[in-house]
């Protein structure tokens, strides 16, 4: 299976992602210029953290309007897996293909550590292979990841059980000492309603390897190594885990 | 002709750069400040001399662009 | 027209006007007399340091590129080299903390670029007057913030790097940054024109009215005018930097490059004059056709312009358009403003006429030099002075020489311990590196805080080690000795990673060398590094001066950096700071000699900055380096630690940190270093001798760990074993010091942070 | 009452932020976007309720937290 990942100028995680799914999980991968208008048949998408186009404005707010976008909103709307994680979560908001926006971290300091995320949800083609309630540990660095939707969005997004992924402490119970950015209902990762679009502000890439201390982002990649496996083998049709071409 | 764009967080939306700038003028000494909030403004050099032209100009790239109406709102003032 | 006020603006003496007219045969037109002010001045052209730094060591079978270039670079195997540098941006920081800081680190990102490789790690080392100064967390805070939002956006994690807090910086803080790459050996770029017609083109940000004077700012004291020259801050653009780093070693990946310099300080003069100096060639511009941010931009502010993010390169003749077309992807416009020629000149034309022209030579070479006069410093003798015996005296004639105006506790080794531990130079730099993408590039193998910063060299099984150090009040009290002591610091942290050090950069922090006093420091801290680093084979590879740090009048301690670059075969050997496993073994390496003089424990528990700095034997330290470096590559070790600032007590607090709470048992030797038993035990819990590590080993390698060191001549001593959650430290029996380690963990980990603590909840 | 800060960088500063969103403006085909500059808006809550000390507390507050001399300047509306 391949994966695509999208670069954009001042894209800075995208060699991380394209390693992690090459080297780490021996998957096809291939880079999608943001200038391309097509995700030339990848069968999963990452757009990868970053600054794109500096973010000087607001986190994402340029990026949506490449042209590569339209090409993911269409992957997207066949049900294509697409993962936004930092910096692509942030795109992914901007470009209305997940609700809500990102606010200043509640420190107003950039923040690059490693917290704790407890899964909430497992029917996502990204935590499939995730036990719902556990807790992993993976690393953050933003400036802007603090999640915010006005009330009725957040409502909606937990009544649909759209939210992936909390900052809890250790033993995964919330605690405000333990959310690192002041995101609402602690959220570190939310899908759209079909789920398979998803966005978090954590970084598994960063988590793939022992030796870099740690090991629990396999999950994430596993869970879509796994999801698309079974739906080549059962050859879903793209109501579940849509092929690009 | 130029026009003037102030984006500021909407009302419901919490502010932490204007709250912590607030905090730090109260342990300043400052009491007579009650609350600030930071928002973001910009100066846009247009092509054209009419003012409604250029105000409806400003209008659709704050819409487009300078401003994300999930948190924030805008204002437009064109000389 | 030029009269002695023209050239005092431009900080040249009449003397240097006198050799340029004889250079030139006639007089220069303000176009040229500014770009020989730019060349001229301490920052380009060296003129007071030179003499010195020709002494260093810079050679070595490992070393691919030595002084002279961009950045120097040592052969790592496979194939590839290390790229590495370290710049000061000191003035600016300190006139704009955010600005400042952030266009250091686009500075020396693009030193390492322009050498044709992936710049992969950086360092930083600080310096700032103590956090209870006002105006210096404002400066922290900039500071920090500004390498971050640079660094951070481009997406070069910063891995390690050190922090100082001492009142002798408060009104000249430092700020040096380090930045390392990978390039294939074979393909390192040099910063050269050559190939007479070849295009010369301009890439990057346009030009504008910065820092126009920059440089010759850099090399003048500051005093109250310095805010005349306010406007010379530039503003850093770290997005159009992304763009120029992807595009450049794009384009060098095609053979259609001759060669590329950054235009740093002193901008297009700079850069067209030494790059044709290093071809053998010349260059000539058209100011016309550089890309201009401003109106009416004269000839003299186009070539002394400051503006960041610019690069200049030569390409191969009928290669342009290919040239022009990776640029083009990158929404980059490669201009091209000139040629290169035969003749050795730079020649600058503006719409076709020539407005300036020297020969490169008068430029470089013929650049002034200047052996200045160098006696030792008044204070020197007396500031050695330390008496031992009276430390506990608090009589007001015993007031310290250099005191923080604290009163002074007398013994109480918890206390002191405590007390140290909560400094802000020894507590945690958590807050500080928090702030920095220190794992972008998924290559960070050790963490900031974990001793030095190791990155992994992707596509091999190595890694690099990394650390940046340097003990300002060592050298304000032996500035030989100082910096022997600054190259064997940083070797030795990389060698606790496992790495065998491989070269080294240095950047000079000096007052102004004007003053025989601090030219004598400057002379002697040179003869040290020279000496450390030909002892432990750490050959200098590049670097930076900076000189007239000082603020009116009052001259920062001499402070040399030192950046040190390690090997580590198998990057899975990588060794770090923390005990691993309950019950290990604390191995103590090197001897303990009680040496109170210049620590951190004299300074913070008794005000005091004075005696001499702890002896080194290079010998003996460069037998611990290989012996670390050979434990880790045969997993002997678990853990290592170098015993710097506040000692072998404040080293095992630290070894327990980030363990979840590990405790340690351990007894050390008494020292008899007074007549007064209180201060024999600080001197064994707090003493810096140099030279030493502690590590934890397995139980079952112990033996083992003990042969290979006394193979090595490297006294080895069992001081104890990991366990509990409490440290407890005996001398000779005695138990002085007993904490639980998540008490002292939490002093530790404030010590900066709680000068910080009001935040939005 | 309440005051209006509006903090720009000094002219001669460059503002790689205006520039870049200039840039991207462009790139979607706003040409009649000729250049922007980009700057900071605060709205200061006063106690007072006179426009002259308003102003002035706004222009201390200014001088002391929300503008950066050096590279930037500042203009104040009070209303
Ligand atoms: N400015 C900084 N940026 C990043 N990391 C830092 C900085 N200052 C200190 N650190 C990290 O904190 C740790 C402790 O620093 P230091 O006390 O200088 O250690 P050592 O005594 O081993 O040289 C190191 O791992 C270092 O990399
Ligand atoms: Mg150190």
């Amino acid at each position: 299976m391949k994966f695509g990942v999208v670069i954009f100028p001042g894209s800075n995680c995208d060699e991380d992602a394209y390693h992690a799914a090459k080297d780490v999980f021996g998957q096809d991968a291939e880079y999608l210029w943001h200038k391309n208008t097509d995700v030339k048949g990848a069968d999963v998408v990452i757009l990868p953290g970053g600054f794109a186009h500096g973010d000087y404005l607001r986190t994402g707010a340029m990026a949506r309007f490449s042209p590569i976008m339209g090409a993911v909103r269409a992957f997207a709307d066949r049900g294509g897996p697409v993962l936004g994680i930092c910096n692509g979560f942030q795109i992914l908001l901007e470009a209305g293909l997940l609700p809500g926006a990102m606010l200043r971290n509640k420190g107003l300091k950039y923040c690059c550590q490693h917290v704790y995320l407890r899964v909430e949800r497992t029917d996502t083609p990204f935590t499939a292979a995730a036990r719902a309630g556990q807790v992993l540990r993976i690393p953050i660095g933003h400036g802007e990841g603090n999640y915010f939707a006005p009330p009725e969005t957040v409502e909606k997004l937990e009544a649909n059980r759209q939210v992936i992924l909390r900052y809890t402490d250790p033993q995964g119970q919330i605690n405000d000492e333990w959310n690192p950015n002041g995101s609402v209902g602690a959220i570190a990762s939310i899908c759209n309603e079909r789920r398979n679009v998803v966005g978090m502000m954590p970084h598994p890439e960063r988590a793939c390897e022992p030796l870099l201390g740690g090991v629990d982002g396999r999950l994430i990649f596993e869970s879509i190594v796994q999801t698309l496996r079974s739906a080549e083998s059962l050859a879903l049709q793209p109501s579940v885990v849509g092929r690009a071409s | 002709m130029r026009a003037r764009v102030f984006v500021t967080l909407k009302p419901s939306v919490f502010d932490p750069q204007g709250r912590t700038i607030a905090d730090a003028l109260q342990s300043l000494g400052y009491d007579g400040v009650a609350d600030v909030r930071q928002g973001k403004y910009f100066e846009l050099d247009l092509a054209t001399t009419e003012a409604a032209r250029a105000k409806a100009l400003a209008a659709e790239v704050a819409d487009k662009l300078l401003a994300n109406p999930v948190i924030e709102t805008y204002r437009i003032e064109v000389d | 027209m030029i009269d002695l006020q023209v050239l005092q603006r431009h900080g040249l003496t009449r003397e240097e006007y006198d050799r340029i007219v004889e250079f030139l045969g006639r007089e220069p037109n303000l176009t040229e007399l500014g770009i020989f002010s730019v060349m001229w001045s301490e920052h380009c052209s060296y003129k007071s340091s030179r003499v010195h730094l020709k002494t260093l060591p810079t050679k070595g079978p490992q070393v691919l590129q030595g002084p002279g270039e961009n950045a120097g670079a040592v052969d790592i195997g496979e194939g590839l080299a290390a790229v590495f540098k370290i710049e000061s941006h000191n003035h600016p920081s300190f006139i704009e903390p955010y600005q400042g800081a952030a266009t250091g680190v686009g500075g020396i990102i693009r030193d390492i670029f322009t050498m044709g490789a992936r710049p992969i790690a950086l360092l930083n080392s600080l310096r700032f007057g103590s956090l209870e100064a006002p105006g210096t967390k404002r400066l922290l805070e900039g500071v920090v913030a500004g390498i971050a939002g640079y660094g951070n956006s481009i997406g070069i994690p910063t891995v390690g790097g050190e922090i100082v807090f001492e009142p002798s910086y408060s009104g000249n803080p430092l700020v040096n940054v380090f930045c390392l790459g990978i390039a294939k050996a074979s393909d390192i770029i040099k910063g050269v024109a050559s190939g007479v017609g070849n295009p010369v083109y301009y890439v990057g940000a346009k030009t504008g009215r910065d820092g126009i004077h920059g440089a010759t700012m850099a090399s003048a004291e500051f005093d109250e005018k310095s805010a005349e020259k306010r406007p010379a801050v530039q503003v850093g653009d770290p997005f159009m930097e992304k763009l120029l780093l992807e595009a450049c070693l794009e384009v060098m990946r095609t053979d259609a490059l001759v060669g590329i310099q950054d235009m740093g300080a002193a901008g297009l003069t700079c850069s067209t004059t030494e790059m044709g100096s290093r071809g053998g060639a010349g260059v000539e511009i058209d100011v016309s056709f550089v890309p201009q941010r401003e109106t009416g931009m004269t000839p003299y502010e186009i070539m002394l312009s400051e503006s960041q993010e610019r690069m200049l390169l030569v390409a191969k003749r009928g290669r342009e358009a290919e040239v022009e077309r990776i640029f083009e992807k990158w929404d980059l416009h490669a201009v091209r403003i000139g040629e290169v020629t035969s003749d050795g000149v730079l020649r600058v034309k503006d719409r076709g006429s020539v407005v300036a022209e020297i020969p490169n030579r008068a430029l470089t070479d013929e650049a002034p030099l200047y052996r200045r006069p160098a006696t030792e410093p008044e204070y020197l003798r007396e500031a050695q002075r330390l008496d031992l015996e009276s430390l506990g005296d608090r009589s007001p004639e015993k007031r310290p020489l250099h005191g923080t105006g604290r009163v002074a506790r007398g013994f109480q080794s918890g206390g002191d311990f405590l007390a140290l531990l909560g400094s802000p130079t020894i507590g945690s730099k958590r807050w500080v590196y928090r702030q920095y993408d220190h794992m972008v590039r998924t290559s960070t193998i050790n963490l900031p805080g974990m001793g030095a910063g190791v990155v992994r060299v992707r596509g091999t099984d190595r890694a690099l080690a990394l650390s940046v150090d340097g003990n300002g009040r060592y050298c304000y009290l032996d500035p030989h000795r100082g910096a022997m002591l600054a190259v064997a610091e940083a070797a030795r942290n990389v060698a606790c990673a496992g790495a065998r050090p491989l070269g080294a950069t240095n950047c000079l922090n000096f007052g102004n060398p004007e003053r025989p006093a601090i030219m004598w420091q400057f002379a002697k801290a040179v003869e040290g590094i020279g000496e450390a680093c030909r002892a432990l084979d750490v050959p200098i590879t590049g670097g930076n001066v900076s000189l007239y740090n000082e603020t009116d009048g009052h001259a920062i301690y001499p402070t040399p950096v030192i950046g040190v670059v390690g090997l580590l075969e198998r990057a899975d050997r990588v060794v770090a700071r923390r005990f691993r496993e309950p019950g290990d073994a604390i191995v103590m390496l090197g001897d303990s000699r009680g040496e109170l003089g210049g620590t951190e424990y004299l300074k913070v528990i008794h005000g005091l900055v004075r005696g001499v700095p702890p002896a080194l034997d290079l010998a003996a330290e460069r037998a611990l380096q290989q012996l670390l470096v050979a434990l880790s590559e045969e997993r002997l070790v678990r853990s290592a630690h170098d015993c710097s600032d506040g000692g072998i007590a404040v080293t095992l607090a630290e070894c327990c940190f980030d363990t979840a709470g590990m405790g340690a048992e351990v007894e050390i030797d008494r020292v008899r270093v007074a007549g007064n038993d209180a201060v024999n035990v600080a001197a064994a819990l707090f003493g810096e001798s140099a030279s030493r590590v502690v590590i934890g080993v397995a139980p079952d390698d112990v033996t083992a760990v003990l042969q290979r060191a006394a193979a090595a001549s490297v006294p080895a001593k069992v001081i104890g074993r990991t366990g509990g959650n409490r440290l407890r430290i005996a001398v000779a029996g005695e138990t002085v010091i007993e904490v639980s380690v998540g008490e002292a963990e939490r002093v530790w980990l404030s010590a900066i942070e709680k000068y910080f603590v009001k935040r939005v909840a």
